[in-house]
């Protein structure tokens, strides 16, 4: 094991699964000579060549219809946007190539598109924000934000293996924040498998993404309270596992449903109408969500702090349904 | 002034045989050729019949250059066919039942009752089944024939789309990807001068789409689309050119929509006359001509070839018929693929 | 007042505006010379002239982008998709410039989009989808989604007379089967405000566009088991009348939200979570969702049959509500 | 080969004068190159003594063709500067004080701190400001440029564009429109030679991007970006051109982007010699050199423009930083337009 930083592990999953299947190429703008905006595939053009790691135009809907297109003929294609925010160009190649025709025409699209999404930098409107809402509700395609250095390998290589169109989305607030022991070997973590990132008895807080560490703070403060506060992480937006989730809710029968993107139609709102409907005899008080509100991601830091959700929210929120 | 090449019509049997067909091949595509006109006149009356759900496309007057493609390309190579394209699907080898039951939404067509009209393919054949979205399967072509540059392949891709389709997005980053990469795609512009009612000059402010490849690094060539054997020997040049390295080449072939958008479109929009004068230059026509006239097609090998198509029209509409409706119990199967799934010939 | 069909007074509300107000035009694919694919704007070319009915090339996001530039030069655009599914192809133009440039800049972008959508005549995966849910989750667009011809009218007005991105919804399958009373004037229906189709103190049902028609039939068959059933049709789904919403649970204890997009993230699940969030107290069942199943809409009519929610599964829902 | 045309270096002044620039319009056009350098260059050390959030870009090397374009603009034309373009911003007017409030997030700035870098643009000088997402401003320039059309106004508009982004969608559907529909919009590529790391001929196959603009039905002009009366010249002609009926004009300017992509990156990608060589065309000496050999500029007249630029840099620095930062009170304030909002000089 080594103490990787959640940047390094990505870098780490997509090398292994690179040098074991052949069929792996990389695509995306600046990935080749510069390595990524964000560096997370230096050196890879060395090792595997300017075919395998390919420098794109600028072109987010040509980059993802040809890894579909690549996919298609037996390739197992990762792309990469340049931040999550521009897979808006290629909204279309996804949402009407790649995840219906597994449905309509019995063809897999096993491609990977890497993200890297979230605020907490002053990125602004455009650099920052986490559309896995968005695609979540689009049938036949999966949604992956993993938390943790460990997960962020696991469940990249579950990407890069699985059979259909996969977003992989990796929170740029944790790229060198978070470290962790990652094991060296390959492996995989299955998608659609929550994990308990703690575990506790009086309340419920479903998240994924850097909210697990806003979560995880505001917990250690209801320890104070004498609130004990289990976290679950989704790891997987979708599929997302409604059997932890429940199992949790009805453990605890108070739930918070947090995550940084904004509020109104995100996915907060699935998981808490599902638990609402699924466990409602269970539930001792209403299921809150705390989410961004609903605004484009502002730029200023005061702003910004005040959009993203912060530790002392969430506590907050914890004492209120403790309370309830 | 066009920048593309215009490209010559095709004379002589033996300029055809260099090109690549033999007397046996040339009856072959007429059969196909029947074969494709018959399947979508079939569908027609299916429709009028009642037996068709939603709407109805047909390709009239693009059969030749569709089957002229499909017959250019190679065992291996692929393609991503479009609604005026049944000629691809001919002559890759679709059986003709399969599609009528595709019509039909049964059980039996290729996306079983999923999707409808030409939204299918078999990918079996090397063929990528098209979305309504235009031209959004050019990018994927463009993927094909990066998969095979990378894997160092012999294969070319091709991607069809029609001259209205060539003002989006998609049509651009395709090509742009294409020709910075010189990949092995070959692209075919169905210029059937209509995009649904809208004429090209409100589409594309050049004379000709193939007028742009060359701002993509390219070449571009204008046929004739109702000569079979002109736009068979440019796309056969082009997809030889793509796999020796030579990088995508894009194919204009220009015809005329012969009816309307789709069954429900009278299009009292196109002026009378161009009807007319395209009417001349029917492409079935016009290549059953020229076999009589330079490869002595003879009236029993006419109506042997009309017989046989008639007879797997006749079997296919039965076949199909007898396919069952989807089962409603498969509704919600297959949104995602299965590790299974990924046993198909192109994944391995 | 006259009878006119549901697209008729689609139509009249269009020509009306254009009529009183030289800032309209009209902007899409075959909506000048053919009168667009539905024959809305049939007729419109000969009266306003081609630059105000302008046949666009096949270009979703010139459509859009050109929308707000013009808007933002003091137009009133109206753009047609030639069906809501095409709308994906100007997702990025909507989701990053229209809606985010009002609070990033300051300029407001007073477009309309109108968007057929909807199932229901084997259109199949790519002529009968319902996309709201996914813009309803992006803060600065407006989603409209009328169920009645005075409704279509009403709102078509107020949405190109609103200063932000509305994208409208007309239901395709209500375009011919529906008629009803319009009145001949100029009038608008206020943006973010529900209707009730139909007053009932049992069960209540939130729902919007053809869904409205499903349900008033379903609530019929109630009527025979002695459940009185509440309709309340949402009219416009971003902004919701959460006021109309939520009283209503409170006066029935019981919530079905009725939707025809597909269940997974669908705007459904925001009104069931906010119900379950904030009349928690009030309800004495789980708020339950009926929606179509997390696939493309199939083309073979049984299979769209029954994949888009039938009267049948409606009464079902109903009567499970009725007897918890 | 090059299709489009290559535009002369511009030489006396009588030619300049010709061009519609008197001695006095010069010298404020130095005032205003000199005003944009200063902007970025303050900007930068902002940034390095860590007054900036976020990043920080500069259009060091673009400074010329952008306060060229600009200065070639009519009072009422409008447009749709990008992230190298900050002459724009200066030559139409916005107060550089309101530039580092933006610059440094506060509630002064353009946008209120809502968005950062040069994501802003004051509506009333005519400006739309840009999104991150290239070139999404494309068709909305064009989108201004068909409402002058339908209005019959004779302004034009002008949208900016990098040459990478020139591979995207939508670049092409935006030219489509506005070539077919012949619309007064001017469209000016910096060509920096760099998209991020990415050289161009993996953005585009051709020689210039300006090569493209015969593909969309109109003149495709190649101009040296460091040559800012050379800019000025092609731009007003482009601009007269369309505000006169001629539809649209692609202008490449071609300059090297002297500094990283952004503050972050140190261009190792870049050959040194390129850095080098283009360093001998610096637009800013350049022009310097000219209007001290070709108007006689003198010493006094220099230092004076230098010094108010000086003090308006000062002033302006001053006054930013004594801007408060937003009120999270404001956070979720206006992200819907009211009525009145529409009140704008344009929307009239
Ligand atoms: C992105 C997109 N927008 C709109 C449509 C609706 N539509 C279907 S076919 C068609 C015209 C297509 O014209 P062209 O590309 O010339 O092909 P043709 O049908 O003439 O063969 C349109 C507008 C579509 N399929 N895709
Ligand atoms: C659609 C989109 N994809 C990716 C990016 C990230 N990005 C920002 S600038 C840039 C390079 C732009 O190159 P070019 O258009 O040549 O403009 P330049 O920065 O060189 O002036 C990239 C890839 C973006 N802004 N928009
Ligand atoms: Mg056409
Ligand atoms: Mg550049």
């Amino acid at each position: 094991m080594a103490e990787l930083t959640y940047l390094q592990a990505i870098s780490d999953g997509l090398r292994t699964e690179m040098r074991r299947d052949k069929r792996v190429f990389v695509i995306g703008e600046d990935v080749g000579v510069y390595g990524g905006a964000f560096k997370v595939t230096l050196g890879f053009q060395e090792e595997f060549g300017h075919w395998r790691v390919i420098d794109a135009p600028l072109a987010e809907t040509a980059i993802v219809g040809a890894c579909t297109g690549a996919a298609i003929m037996g390739m197992r294609p990762v792309a990469e946007m340049q931040f999550a925010d521009f897979i808006s160009c290629a909204w279309d190649q996804l949402v009407t190539v790649a995840a219906k025709q597994r449905y309509r025409a019995g063809t897999p699209v096993p491609i990977t598109v890497r993200l890297p999404s979230g605020g907490g930098f002053s990125g602004g409107p455009f650099h920052s924000q986490n559309p896995e809402s968005s695609f979540a509700h689009v049938p036949g395609l999966k949604c992956v934000c993993p938390a943790t250095p460990e997960d962020a390998k696991g469940l990249l290589i579950s990407a890069i293996e699985d059979p259909n169109p996969v977003l992989y989305f990796e929170h740029k607030h944790l790229y060198r924040r978070i470290k962790a022991e990652v094991p060296e070997e390959r492996y995989t973590v299955p998608l659609g498998k929550a994990r308990i990132h703690r575990e506790g008895d009086d309340v419920t807080v479903i998240t994924w993404g850097a909210m697990v560490y806003t979560a995880a703070e505001a917990a250690q403060q209801l320890e104070g309270d004498g609130v004990s506060v289990e976290i679950v992480d989704l790891r997987t937006v979708m599929p997302w596992d409604k059997v932890a989730v429940l199992e949790s809710a009805r453990k605890t029968s108070k739930v918070l449903v947090l995550h940084e993107d904004t509020r109104t139609g995100g996915f907060g709102a699935e998981i808490a109408a599902t638990i609402g409907e699924e466990a409602f005899e269970d539930l001792d008080a209403p299921v809150k969500r705390i989410a961004a509100p609903d605004t484009p991601v502002p730029f200023s830091p005061p702003l910004e702090k005040a959009f993203i959700p912060q530790v002392d929210d969430v506590a907050a929120g914890l004492r209120e349904l403790a309370a309830y | 002034m066009a920048i593309a090449r215009e490209a010559e019509p095709v004379g002589s049997l033996r300029e055809v045989r260099e090109a690549g067909l033999d007397r046996e091949d040339l009856l072959d595509v007429y059969r196909n050729l029947l074969l494709t006109r018959g399947v979508e006149e079939r569908g027609h009356i299916l429709y009028r019949q009642g037996k068709i759900p939603g709407s109805f496309y047909t390709g009239r007057g693009n059969e030749g250059a569709s089957v002229a493609v499909a017959t250019a390309m190679g065992p291996d190579d692929v393609g991503t066919p479009l609604h005026r394209d049944m000629g691809v699907h001919v002559v890759r080898g679709v059986e003709p039942w399969r599609i009528f039951a595709q019509y039909m939404g049964r059980a039996d067509g290729p996306t079983r009752g999923r999707d409808g009209n030409v939204h299918m393919a078999d990918a079996k054949l090397g063929l990528i089944a098209m979305v309504s979205h235009l031209p959004a399967m050019l990018p994927v072509a463009v993927g094909c024939a990066l998969a095979f540059r990378i894997r160092d392949e012999k294969r070319v891709a091709i991607g069809w789309f029609g001259e209205g389709a060539s003002a989006r997005g998609d049509c651009h980053e395709a090509m742009t990807l294409a020709g910075v990469r010189k990949l092995p795609v070959v692209f075919v512009c169905d210029n059937n001068q209509w995009a649904y009612s809208t004429p090209s000059h409100l589409e594309f402010a050049t004379e000709h789409v193939a007028d742009r490849a060359e701002a993509y690094g390219f070449e571009g060539i204008v046929v004739d689309g109702t000569d079979l054997l002109a736009v068979y020997r440019e796309a056969r040049r082009a997809i030889e050119k793509a796999r020796a390295g030579g990088g995508p080449t894009l194919i204009e072939s220009v015809t005329l929509r012969m009816e309307g958008h789709a069954v429900h479109d009278d299009a009292f929009y196109v002026p009378k006359e161009m009807f007319e004068k395209w009417a001349e230059n029917d492409p079935l026509e016009r290549f059953r001509t020229w076999l009589r006239q330079n490869a002595d097609m003879s009236d029993d090998e006419e109506e042997e070839i009309s017989g046989v198509v008639k007879k797997i029209l006749n079997d296919a509409l039965k076949r199909a018929e007898e396919s069952p409706l989807p089962d409603t119990s498969s509704l919600t199967e297959g949104v995602y693929a299965t590790a299974e799934d990924l046993d198909t010939p192109h994944h391995k």
